[in-house]
């Protein structure tokens, strides 16, 4: 493992040199170290321990090496789709080396489970992904800070927890703490165990610290947005997975309802409104990818759902999920990074018709949405149907009801941008845009397959999730072969899939034999009896939802919120300032307060 | 709702309508109407005075093809919601070279009757920009269609091939009817 | 290849009796309306008709979605039990079944707005927001049931009914919240904005010519097909094949009757409605089902 | 010998007075041979020197120990790299005779020569402080210094007249035998003025008219070399010779000007301010530590001070040269700068996070919680403007009226020192132990009063 | 359909012989109301005469419409509209001109905007006689229509198609253009 983070580190100032030279070359080197990790990761068993640098503080868990790989999946597919796209961008090296740093950041948060040690790689992966955000629009300047500003207080917490317990057992491995953790008073853990969560939850997007999201999502250079929503927000489900895990939550805090303690509960509520809140106000979104940075909180929500079930059928919906939404919304994102690259607006109602000019990007995009709507053929349905039953089997069903909000509601924000931007009348402005070059093509494909395969045959990620559970001694998720067993029920992937093939081949033969349609271009509507010659405005895309957008329009926006409080501070800020500004008469006078309070004080 | 006070008010307008202006004829219609005729240059006068008296609606603005005199009869009615007592303001032009001038600055809704009389009439109106645009009728290149002098038949003739009959079926029905003699053959 | 007849089996069924029932229900509502009404195989004859018709197509994407909503649907009728009368006997999940019907959902959406007419789109714009609003209370009622019986196999379901009762008399308040989210589903009268002929030109369906708009009726009548026919395996139990049937089309003719004499909710009135009146009883319901049984 | 260092700097001061450009050339000149005397005399540390050979009770002695040597050397050692970086000669004698008053500060054991040193270096950075035309500021610098380094000498007075002597070392031991209580006094008095010059809120008030003002020189000056020696001073003040703690409403007033610094910081709209502010707060956390008086917690709060030091003096150069920069085309300068402001906020491969991560780990062994908490607010909110700042410069598009972007750049010696300083911080940031180890050292000597006595009470003459 | 002498041979496939019997038994009337014999159609759908026992409904867009009824006057522009219409439709299509108005312009034959005879712009398999038959004229017609397709005489489609030149010059010659380009069109 060592010498992965090694070749990652070193790889980023190699990038950053070479690409002074050729910009092209960065992307290719991160894909050969993402490679060459992948590989090396691939055959190292779970849970050997190396020391990095000296300090043996390097421990591979299966969930540490499950969310490695989905990373370096991610990272690969970023890397090919960026060896043509970064023309686009004015600073490339340093777009290039910060990006090796990340993933040599994630990597390392993977591999460790010494607290500093993580929270050191945490911070490399927040800074080096900090300076890629700024690089293409202005305006996402004040987004970088807000990014960083809320992953702090999370990773802050993080740190006062870590040295809360260093203090307390004079050890950094996790592993240890959790050993003799019900040792401490209850205030104590619980403040432990809730600031530690917090880093997860601030980097995951979820609920009260989501605020984020949609600026840094939105505005950030359109193919790093896939890394952020696809990959960094799943550093803070592994945070959580790891903590809820590791630490024996279940026997630490009292049964509360359902068989869930009291902690998952909590989380399982946070969970709860940050699918709402995702869902409802990724319906309001007219810009695309502000829409998906929505749907990342709505779907971080799911997988904080999952995992807090900590149960054979939920937890392993919850890590099922983590590898669809990663999937999904890194196709989804290199689809709007392929059509902001050639029309060059992320705008809905602006683009419309692409479909025409674009097919791979369009089957990429439905690909990607049917994944992430959790549309059976695909592997986003399974995680899905896990949590569904797992939630079922307890009770549960005021979580229902937001998980099912949140599951029809993602239909809902997802046929947007199908509608907005590939279906529909093709603008004039946008005659003559050709389809993106084969390389940006590559990953996207690579993408479909991947998740179309993994949808019918989920042995193999099955098989990480069901060791992960072993490994925390959660009783493991039982399947055989393409069939998916619960207390409640099973089913077959593939019968599902020949089925629907079937199914696909009867309307098929049904099209065949009947006699063929005449093609006629995208002019030729019907338009209730007038002429139409400006097709421009005949194309319904903006507020696509106008009449579900009335009924909850003015909702209380958590952003104005924080923003105020900011602002206070600020305020506080002038305060002193105007103190300072003031005659060398009021120095004097503060002076003597500070006697007075001495003399009273003493 | 006729108050007896608003007669007061009525004669109060008519005989100041004469004083004012000279050349201004008022007729008496029936008691909630009355048509005024002024020659061309006083009609505007005449229109704005009464705007403000309260007969704000101009309800229609047309034109009638006095053929015979060469005239053209500009008619602008207009309506007190208060009193609900019309005013039929007409005014002559000459018909061979029809202009007059635009009452788009007294009410903005004259802009498209005005444009519908040129396109029917052929009546220009200075001020009025985009008067001469098409309205209803699309791509009409012959005379305006409600001048007397354009004959309708014969355009449809000309324009819309009609059915050939062998027999005239409308001098068999005048001879049932009896307008005319003759003899129906089966 | 016993399950190839099975299939085979539930496929004709559905094709004939789905049709057939249409043409019932055209016939009741015209007694409703005082008049006699087509023949009962008038259906047949309508979905004949426009497949042998010269259509057009608006691409390669508006005949993917035609074919992949007709595909998605026949997939779903697959996995759907009538009465003790199985496909695949184990396999038939609630989940599986509710989240491939929207397979069938999708396809039809995206073949209909890849035309490029809006009123498609504001059709599909409508259906998905009438979902939103349907989906929340039927779902949380039936995995009510689910929870009840421990089990999300419909199936197994069915013949617990055989043992000991319907369902439509243990959980009366599930069965109503049930059959108001069943109105919804078909797009009956009350719910039917997303292809209302008046207002959008008849939704979605604007831009299908000829053998387009036969598939899409065929698929239409599946998709009734398998909302109807979940509702009864849920609701009104086992007994074998015939019985099935029966329930069903008792059940349709209920349905017919209600559309055919309310007006058309507005899209939002709808989501409205279904977010406070049934979601109420669902509550409810679920109180019961937990506390009580 | 030792007193050359005073003696030198002092001197070569007024000799140059008549010929003024030469005097640009001898500072650093002055300040290298401090440094050869200094390292010369590495040997011989633990040595007082009476001046004059009167005995320590009555003459004026110099301490040299190594507390004193590690100080003298970063001080000096700042004062070389400032004297080679800075271009205006106004300031070269004032600098000299600060040389020569700060190494005396560090070097004198007897509490009047002290109070001189205090005033001299007063003086001086008032002089200094005027640097582009900021006249309102450094006068209230100066109204401001002048009245607090009035209790300084009361409080000397008050020694010497229980004490007896003016050495700090025996009035300290005969007052802690016989009143204690007026020792606290007195350190409470020390206290005020020390904290002027610590620019702890209520008594820094003058600090952001007098750093932000743009000049390159005066925040360096002040903010690494003048507050590093007062640090000296005040931590052998309240740790070495008073074992007592402060009364608790200094150590309130300085977590509160932590946090308020920090807010202040955070309005600003201007960087020079701002980095003021930040300055502040800093400090006040280093006096915070220092006031815990715990001993791992001083030797990481000694530990932060230094790499606190470096860091602010990268910032102030670069923002006293460039203003508000732009860095896309000052790659090198831009890259030291960020590389500093991130070790400032403590971010992991950089020294200021060890500094941090140490002070937090200390922290937490004493169960001191409300100074922990107090750290980690402080440094989020330094994280939201250094960020703000960091982002602003790499991507300003500045474009003059040409349309495109102006690239000036730091002259070369002082991006050479910049960047150099840049590296140091990521060099203890890789390997801390190097520093930690010094500051380990220096932490316990400060603490054991009694090695301090033997060595006066041994007279290991020199 | 061709009538080669006056002995009519049927050229239809089996397959064709059979869609034919589907289509007549199951056709879909466009809803577009062109005329003032629109007001007929509702009375002929409900409970009276029920026109739905043929199988016959209205349909919301002419892509799903079998059957365009012309009720009645047809002026110029909406003569623009019924050809961009029908052109709309799928390929087995039929017309029935409602009242004398479609054959021979009735009591509009001289007026300058209406047309005077259908058929001369698009193929009209069925004229039905009166000025606004009833609905049993409309049954009438119907059934008639539904034999002539089963005989499969019905094909005023296969005419428009085979001599589309024909119907596009009269076309041009009485209308200009079809599709217009003016203010309201851009």
């Amino acid at each position: 493992m060592q010498n992965i983070l090694l070749v990652a580190i070193i790889g980023s100032v190699a990038g950053y040199l070479l690409s002074l030279f050729y910009r092209r070359l960065g992307p290719i080197i991160l894909l050969l170290i993402s490679l060459y990790a992948f590989a090396m990761l691939w055959e190292i068993p779970s849970n050997t321990a190396e020391n990095f640098l000296g300090y043996d503080v390097l421990y591979l868990t299966t969930l540490g090496k499950y969310f490695a790989l989905l990373s370096l999946i991610v990272f690969s597919a970023y890397a090919i789709f960026n060896i043509v796209w970064i023309e686009t961008l004015k600073t490339p090296h340093a777009f290039n080396a910060l990006s090796i740093l990340t993933l040599a950041g994630t990597l390392g948060v993977f591999f460790t489970t010494n607290l500093v040690v993580l929270y050191i790689f945490w911070e490399l992966t927040v800074f080096a992904s900090l300076f890629i955000v700024p690089m293409s629009k202005s305006e996402a300047k004040r987004a970088a800070v807000w990014y960083v500003t809320i992953t702090a207080i999370g990773s802050f917490a993080f740190l006062f927890a870590t040295f809360l317990l260093y203090s307390k057992f004079y050890t950094f491995d996790l592993v240890e703490i959790s050993r003799n953790l019900s040792q401490l008073p209850k205030p104590t853990i619980w403040l432990v165990v809730c600031s530690m969560l917090t880093a997860g939850i601030a980097k995951s997007g979820v609920f009260p610290l989501h605020v984020w999201l949609r600026n840094v999502h939105g505005k950030a250079p359109d193919t790093f947005s896939a890394v952020l929503s696809g990959q960094l927000v799943k550093m803070g489900s592994y945070l959580i997975a790891l903590l809820l895990s590791i630490f024996p939550v279940t026997t630490l805090f009292p049964h509360f309802y359902g068989g869930v303690n009291i902690l998952s509960y909590i989380l399982i509520w946070l969970g709860n409104v940050s699918i709402l809140v995702g869902t409802l106000m990724a319906i309001k979104q007219n810009d695309m990818k502000m829409l998906i940075a929505f749907s990342t909180v709505a779907n971080s929500g799911y997988i904080l759902i999952g995992l807090a079930l900590l149960d054979q059928v939920g937890f392993a919906g919850g890590l099922f999920h983590v590898f669809n939404h990663a999937i999904a919304a890194t196709m989804i994102f290199l689809s709007f990074a392929a059509v902001v690259y050639r029309t060059g607006t992320t705008k809905i109602d602006e683009l419309g018709g692409l479909i025409h000019r674009m097919p791979v990007t369009f089957i990429t995009y439905l690909v990607g949405i049917i994944s992430l709507a959790g549309i059976p053929p695909t592997s986003g349905f399974i995680s899905k149907w896990m949590i569904f039953q797992s939630l079922v089997s307890r009770g549960m069903f005021v979580t229902e009801i937001f998980v099912f909000v949140g599951s029809i509601g993602s239909f809902l924000y997802v046929f947007r941008p199908l509608a907005g931007v590939f279906l529909g009348q093709l603008k004039s402005k946008y005659k003559d845009v050709r389809e993106v070059p084969i390389i940006m093509q590559i990953p996207m494909i690579l993408l479909v397959l991947v998740t179309v395969f993994f949808g019918v045959f989920p042995g193999q990620v099955l098989e990480f999730i069901v060791g992960a559970q072993k490994e925390f001694g959660i009783d493991a998720f039982q399947y055989e072969g393409t069939k998916l067993i619960t207390s409640m029920g099973y089913w077959d992937t593939w019968i599902v899939f020949v089925m629907f093939a079937v199914g696909f081949l009867i309307a098929a033969v049904l099209y065949l034999i009947t006699p063929k349609g005449k093609k006629i271009p995208l002019e030729d509507q019907y338009t209730s009896g007038e002429f139409l010659h400006n097709f421009d405005l005949y194309h319904y895309a903006s507020r696509f939802y106008a009449f579900l957008e009335r009924e909850y329009g003015d909702h209380p926006s958590l952003e104005n919120l924080y923003a105020s409080l900011v602002n206070a501070l600020k305020s506080l800020g002038k305060g002193i300032d105007y103190l300072v500004s003031r005659t060398a008469s009021a120095y004097v006078f503060w002076l003597g307060v500070i006697l007075l309070l001495l003399w009273k004080g003493w | 709702m006729m108050s007896s006070t608003n007669n007061i008010g009525l004669e109060e307008i008519l005989s100041s309508l004469n004083q004012l202006f000279e050349g201004v004829s008022t007729e008496k219609v029936d008691p909630r109407q009355y048509k005024i005729i002024t020659p061309p240059e006083k009609t505007i006068p005449v229109l704005e005075f009464l705007k403000e008296k309260g007969y704000s609606h101009l309800s229609i603005l047309t034109c009638i093809d006095w053929i015979a005199e060469k005239k053209f009869e500009l008619v602008y009615i207009l309506f007190n919601w208060g009193t609900g007592v019309t005013f039929v303001v007409s005014t002559y032009v000459n018909r061979d070279n029809p202009i007059f001038y635009t009452v788009k600055h007294i009410w903005p809704t004259a802009e498209y009757y005005e444009r519908d009389v040129h396109e029917f009439f052929g009546v220009k109106f200075e001020g009025n920009e985009n008067c001469e645009k098409p309205l209803i009728l699309e791509l009409w290149n012959d005379l305006p269609p409600l001048r007397k002098d354009f004959d309708p038949l014969e355009y449809s003739k000309k324009h819309y091939p009609d059915r050939e009959y062998q027999k005239d079926a409308i001098h068999e029905a005048r001879i049932i009817r009896g307008d005319v003699r003759g003899e129906i053959d089966g | 290849m016993a399950v190839a007849a099975r299939v085979a089996g539930v496929l004709l069924t559905a094709f004939f009796f789905g049709l057939t029932f249409e043409g019932i229900g055209r016939k009741v509502t015209a007694r409703i309306q005082k008049r006699y009404g087509p023949p009962w195989y008038q259906n047949f004859i309508d979905v004949l008709k426009t497949l042998t018709k010269h259509g057009w197509t608006h691409g390669w994407i508006f005949d993917f979605g035609v074919v992949m909503a007709l595909g998605g649907v026949i997939a779903t009728l697959t996995f759907v039990p009538l009465g003790n009368f199985v496909a695949f006997p184990g396999l038939d999940n609630f989940f599986v079944i509710v989240y491939l019907f929207t397979v069938g959902a999708l396809g039809m959406a995206m073949g209909m707005v890849g035309t490029g007419n809006p009123w498609a789109s504001i059709g599909v714009a409508r259906a998905l927001t009438l979902m939103l609003g349907y989906e929340v209370p039927y779902l949380i009622v039936i995995t009510s049931l689910l929870y009840n019986f421990k089990t999300s196999n419909i199936s197994t379901i069915v013949e617990i009914q055989s043992v000991n009762g319907w369902n439509i008399f243990r959980f009366p308040i599930g069965a109503l919240v049930a059959f108001i989210c069943l109105q919804g589903m078909l797009g009956k009268e009350p719910f039917e904005a997303p292809i209302a002929p008046a207002e959008i030109a008849s939704g979605p369906m604007v831009e299908l010519s000829a053998k387009y708009m036969g598939l899409l009726m065929l698929m239409n009548t599946f998709m009734e097909f398998v909302e109807i026919s979940i509702f009864v395996d849920l609701f009104l139990g086992g007994g074998n094949y015939f019985e099935f049937l029966l329930k069903y089309l008792t059940v349709w003719i209920f349905a017919i009757m209600i559309s055919a004499v309310l007006p058309r909710f507005r899209i939002e009135q709808a989501v409205y409605f279904y977010w406070t009146v049934p979601l109420l009883l669902a509550f409810i319901q679920v109180f019961l089902v937990v506390a009580g049984m | 010998m030792i007193t050359l260092l005073i003696a030198v700097p002092l001197a070569l001061a007024f000799a140059t007075i008549p010929l003024r450009k030469l005097a640009r050339l001898i500072l650093p000149v002055v300040v290298l041979a401090n440094l050869v005397i200094l390292f010369a005399l590495k040997p011989h540390v633990g040595k007082i020197i009476e001046l004059g050979s009167w005995p320590a009770v009555y003459g004026i002695t110099l301490f040299f120990d190594e507390v004193a040597f590690y100080f003298l050397s970063f001080v000096n050692m700042m004062f070389l790299v400032i004297s080679l970086i800075t271009r205006d000669e106004r300031f070269s004698i004032p600098l000299l005779v600060m040389n020569a008053a700060l190494n005396g500060l560090i070097l004198t054991a007897d509490f009047f020569n002290s109070f001189v040193f205090l005033e001299i270096i007063a003086i001086t950075s008032y002089i200094i402080s005027t640097d582009k035309d900021n006249a309102l500021g450094s006068f209230k610098y100066l109204i401001f210094g002048g009245v607090a380094s009035i209790f300084y000498l009361i409080g000397a007075v008050f020694m010497y007249v229980q004490g007896g002597t003016l050495n700090m070392a025996y009035s300290s031991y005969i007052i802690g035998m016989s009143n204690p209580e007026l020792m606290k006094t007195a350190l409470v008095l020390f206290a005020i003025t020390l904290l002027v010059e610590l620019k702890v809120l209520p008594f820094g008030l003058w600090v952001p008219d007098v750093y932000g003002n743009g000049s390159a020189l005066t925040p360096v000056v002040l903010g690494s070399v003048v507050s590093t020696a007062t640090v000296y001073l005040f931590s052998r003040l309240s740790l070495t010779f008073v074992d007592e703690h402060l009364p608790p409403v200094f150590y309130y007033t300085v977590l509160a000007s932590i946090v308020l610094s920090q807010l202040g910081a955070l309005y600003q709209k201007n960087l020079g301010r701002t980095l003021a502010f930040a300055s502040m707060a800093s400090m006040s956390t280093v006096v915070a530590s220092l006031l815990t008086r715990q001993e791992s917690v001083v030797s990481t709060a000694l530990f932060y001070l230094f790499t606190d030091a470096l860091a602010k003096f990268v910032l102030f150069t670069v923002y006293g040269n460039l203003g508000v920069a732009n860095f896309r085309n000052a790659k090198t300068t831009g890259i030291a700068f960020t590389f500093s402001s991130l070790s400032l906020v403590g971010v992991p491969i950089f020294a200021g996070f060890w500094g941090k991560y140490y002070l937090l780990k200390a922290l937490f062994e004493q169960e001191n919680y409300v100074l922990a908490i107090v750290v980690l607010v402080s440094t989020l909110i330094e994280l939201a403007y250094v960020t703000k700042w960091n982002i602003e410069q790499w991507f300003a598009k500045k474009e003059t009226t040409k349309g495109e972007i102006e690239n000036i750049d730091l002259p070369f010696v002082q991006k050479l020192f910049v960047l150099l300083s840049a590296l140091i911080l990521l060099v203890i940031g890789l390997f801390p132990q190097l520093l930690l180890d010094k500051t380990n050292l220096l932490a316990e000597k400060l603490f054991d009063f009694q090695l301090y006595r033997d060595i006066f009470f041994g007279k290991g003459g020199m | 359909m061709s009538n080669r002498g006056n002995v009519k041979i049927d050229e239809r496939t089996v397959w064709e012989k059979i869609a034919d019997q589907l289509r007549s038994r199951s056709m879909w009337m466009l809803h577009y109301c062109t005329g003032c014999g629109a007001v007929e159609l509702p009375p002929s759908m409900t409970s009276r005469f029920d026109l739905e026992r043929f199988g016959i409904g209205p349909m919301a867009t002419p892509r799903q419409a079998d059957i365009f009824l012309i009720t009645g006057y047809l002026s110029v522009k909406t003569l623009r509209r019924v050809i961009y219409t029908y052109e709309k439709m799928p390929d087995p299509k039929y017309v029935i001109g409602f009242g004398s108005c479609t054959i021979n312009g009735g009591i509009y034959y001289d007026s300058y905007a209406t047309i005077n005879r259908l058929d001369y712009y698009i193929p009209v398999d069925l004229y039905i006689a009166g000025c606004m038959p009833r609905p049993e004229a409309i049954f009438e017609a119907f059934t008639k229509l539904m034999e002539m397709i089963r005989k499969g005489e019905a094909n005023g489609w296969k005419r428009y198609k085979e001599n589309y030149e024909w119907y596009k010059q009269n076309q041009l010659r009485s209308l200009g253009e079809v599709i217009i380009h003016d203010e309201f069109h851009e």
